[in-house]
């Protein structure tokens, strides 16, 4: 992971670490935070605690996303002070869900917009000039647009990959491969590397092709306290104890000192966190299907 | 029989779900309603959670929409794209659940700031998907505790339009879905009134008198021409809420 | 299927039957030719022999495809002849596989029309006037688009699929999601039908949900001489005698008479076509993965 | 060594490919020459079919781009949605493979129609994806027998741009990717003059002469300052193409 975010992610870039609730790298974060970066764009639908982590650490310039909240636990404080008071100045681009899902489905295809039927009667566009509309060719009518979002480098968990970065997801996909497909790199964490033969034996489950990845990380754990469907659940006491940590700013910095700081990577932060065995997975294996001609 | 307004909000908002419709669902008060839904006149609702999970049944209380309990054992996981493009924008879902810190007159609903956007006094979480959900979803029902700060003349931002948003109608903003055509609250249900758009008083919980709801909210409250007495939980509901679908009472203790 | 076809499939219709070499539900055409469905707009983006079949059997008023030829064998000559002599007349609407593809994206997101970077220097703009061009509010370049392609009745063929409609298929996909919400009466065709539980047990294997399917229909061997990843191989024999006799009309007319309008169901054409146990798919089962948390 | 046409086209194809890329593969002499690359020179070769079918490793030769034996033990099978959108037009797509029924002087080709479009002479099968291969592609190889009906100085129908199309060059098209670069024949190679956007002859099969292929094509066809030979078949692709490739000589007859 040292490598790869040295390699991959620098100053100034726009960055994706993505996945809805569901595989949110947040031992890509740490590393990140670890090692300085300083003006980044974060873009996440959903900051969540790792881009509240981030811009705590001071690593955002600017926010593009569309619902920042901690889900059913309260506020990203970091984030709110940050925009309530001005201190550190974050620069905010916002959309809505639509909207974001829309900007990578551009960019994964690479047209400059995408076009949509929203924002009407919303106050949306009056704060953000880059939602516009464009006039249907055939209907006359008018339509939502937003442009591409091509990060410079997009931040993907997954339960499996293989050495050249095939990657299979289950579970919820989110917009995980419209933001691999829309980013000039991408980097790849996986709970497991398995075998190319793995990946082979079903290929429907493949959703990011390894000859669009620039690296692919081994981090067990990598996700917590997100989860990973079929490997560990979400480790919702965490989401519900950050509520006080966030709010406190001396409070939130010993945790960074704690927690990202003061390991040197996610072994020692597995370590730290002691008994994450009890969020381990219950076996819930479906059946294959027939591959055979 | 006792019961809590958060009780009687998720019973009156179950009873707005028809079997077989396919139903937008949020956290909380919404996802306790559609399965108590599921679990007594609509055992056919289609749950769909803007994460992805289609059909879910979730073995325990989700505690957020992209809980793996909702993915588990549900008939489909699709890509957000799909659930924004091809289900909601496409006009699949029939019911949204919506609720927010503001909700206005004409039911338009603000997630976003309160004050000034550049540099609000609180800020918001934003929309995610309820923007798309207020314009696009068949009909919407909100749901918020009655509060006069809750209930303005007019939000400070809008997120997600209701009825008339900049003295524009839903139809001159082309908008698909019908909006909010309900506002369960804890004392009261509202509906909208066609001709105006506007909020009106359409029933009474148990006990509650008219005034009490007009206080809680900001603007001269109208009442329908005939306003219904709703009916409390019945003793199965309570039963159901209680000892199947939130027994650790997360939801439901005030 | 006698009932489906005869619910959902009415005179004049648009009607779509996907699948991408993969999964073509020939018993569902067949059905059609049996019932006598007059003035049908066919849209596939491979009019295939399927299509062939009903423009000889006269059910046709229009095609809109994107490539007609009988792949790695031939031509579809029942569709030249058609093109060539104009006799049966046949309106043709012509794209790209890509602009195809695009129709079908734009009906399934219920919006008027698509945008793709494609065209430029081909003449198909030229006898398509349906191909035009839209201004990006961003870049100000101009991009070419189609129109949503929004389809009477989509018929789908698949794998394995519960009562309710839920849908599965692996191997090749085709475009066959886009074209079902696409469409305003869906029909999926199975191979087997399933327990609820079993769709349940693996839900990123579903590509269709049943809300949005209007009949399923049990149909074994239905996709014949199309194939069915995992169940039977293509006909290719199949498919190399289509030229002869597609170049004969006569010889086309007494193929329709014997193993069309000859057979009452599917089950008939099956016994007719003799030994189709050839075409049994080997066992190439994949390992299932695990949805516990 | 003997050795046919085909077999000769099939190895001078597979030398256009380097190791590692990302290759849009058609079925026939494409698909054996991406095959006879990844034995020799290329073994990290990955092949795409537009039906998609990504890093497939057929069993069997498959005999349409549809062929399940281009699934099984692939890398990805994606939809078609993703085909074009997020391969072909996000420029992921370093080679393409092109032939057809006419190929003029600028390298514009015609799969639609022989003759008139609204009553052509013969109808041949249309672009399929072989307009948007032509415009994203990083880089094309035609093949194709010459033959004067096939190289016509301007083609009846352009399917798939060339170098020049109706007066405009790929720049001003706005075309990402760069074209035709290679026309493999049966007798000779030609490659795209960058100035003129003119197909030119830049290479001599054994034993042929340079009024054999001028013959062959409907323009006056010249020739690169420097002409190479070709070198044929090696041993070792003969036999991967006799014995291992394509056995039953269902593409290399002749």
């Amino acid at each position: 992971m040292r490598e790869a975010v040295a390699q991959h992610v620098h100053d100034g870039d726009t960055v994706v670490i993505e996945g809805f609730t569901h595989l949110i790298c947040f031992a890509a974060g740490h590393e990140i935070i670890r090692q300085g970066r300083r003006d980044l764009t974060l873009c996440r639908l959903t900051p969540d605690l790792i881009y509240d982590q981030m811009i705590a650490a001071g690593c955002a310039r600017k926010l593009v996303f569309s619902w920042a909240g901690n889900p059913g636990a309260g506020s990203l404080h970091a984030f709110r002070r940050a925009v309530e008071t001005g201190t550190p100045p974050l620069e905010l681009e916002e959309y809505s869900h639509f909207g974001m899902v829309a900007r990578f489905s551009a960019g994964a295809a690479r047209l400059p917009f995408w076009v949509l039927r929203n924002y009407g009667g919303t106050d949306l566009p009056e704060v953000n000039p880059l939602i516009r509309t464009v006039r249907c060719p055939y209907t006359g009518e008018m339509l939502a647009t937003v442009p591409a979002l091509n990060p410079d480098v997009t931040i993907i968990h997954a339960q499996r990959a293989d050495t050249e970065g095939n990657t299979q997801i289950w579970g919820l996909i989110g917009v995980q491969k419209e933001a691999a497909f829309a980013s000039r790199r991408v980097i790849v964490v996986v709970e497991e590397l398995v075998d190319e033969s793995t990946i082979r034996a079903d290929p429907n489950r493949t959703l990011i092709p390894g000859f669009i990845v620039d690296a692919v990380v081994v981090e067990p754990w990598g996700a917590h306290p997100s989860y990973a469907q079929g490997y560990y659940d979400r480790d919702n006491d965490f989401y519900i104890a950050w509520e006080p940590t966030s709010r406190n700013p001396a409070a939130l910095a010993q945790y960074l000192d704690e927690f990202v700081y003061g390991v040197r990577d996610r072994s020692e932060y597995v370590a730290k966190c002691g008994n994450l065995e009890r969020l381990r997975a219950s076996e819930r294996v479906c059946a294959g299907v027939n591959y055979g001609f | 029989m006792e019961y809590t307004p958060a009780e009687m909000m998720t019973a009156v908002a179950a009873r707005e779900l028809r079997d077989g419709e396919v139903v937008f669902v949020g956290i909380g008060l919404p996802n306790l309603a559609c399965n108590l839904a599921r679990a007594t006149h609509a055992p056919n609702l289609v749950l769909i959670y803007e994460s992805g999970a289609v059909g879910a049944v979730p073995e325990r209380l989700p505690v957020s929409i992209g809980d793996p309990a909702l993915v588990t054992g549900s008939l489909m996981v699709c890509s957000m794209a799909d659930v924004f493009q091809s289900l909601l924008q496409n006009g699949r879902i029939e019911v949204g659940f919506l609720g927010g810190a503001q909700i206005d007159r004409y039911g338009n609903i603000n997630t976003t700031v309160v004050g000034r956007y550049s540099r609000p006094t609180v800020r918001l979480p934003g929309s995610g998907g309820a923007a798309e959900i207020a314009i696009h979803a068949q009909r919407t029902v909100v749901i918020s505790r009655l509060d006069r700060r809750a209930f303005p003349e007019a939000v400070d931002f809008v997120t997600s339009p209701g009825h008339r948003s900049k003295g524009k109608t839903r139809r001159e903003l082309a908008m698909p879905g019908a909006g909010p055509t309900r506002v369960v609250t804890d004392k009261a249900l509202l509906e909208v009134e066609p001709e105006s758009g506007e909020l009106v008083l359409s029933g009474l919980y148990p006990g509650i008198q008219t005034d009490e709801v007009k206080n809680g909210v900001g603007w001269p409250l109208r009442c329908r021409a005939h306003v219904d007495e709703v009916e409390p939980p019945t003793a199965r509901e309570l039963h159901l809420l209680r000892e199947v679908l939130d027994p650790q009472r997360l939801y439901l203790k005030r």
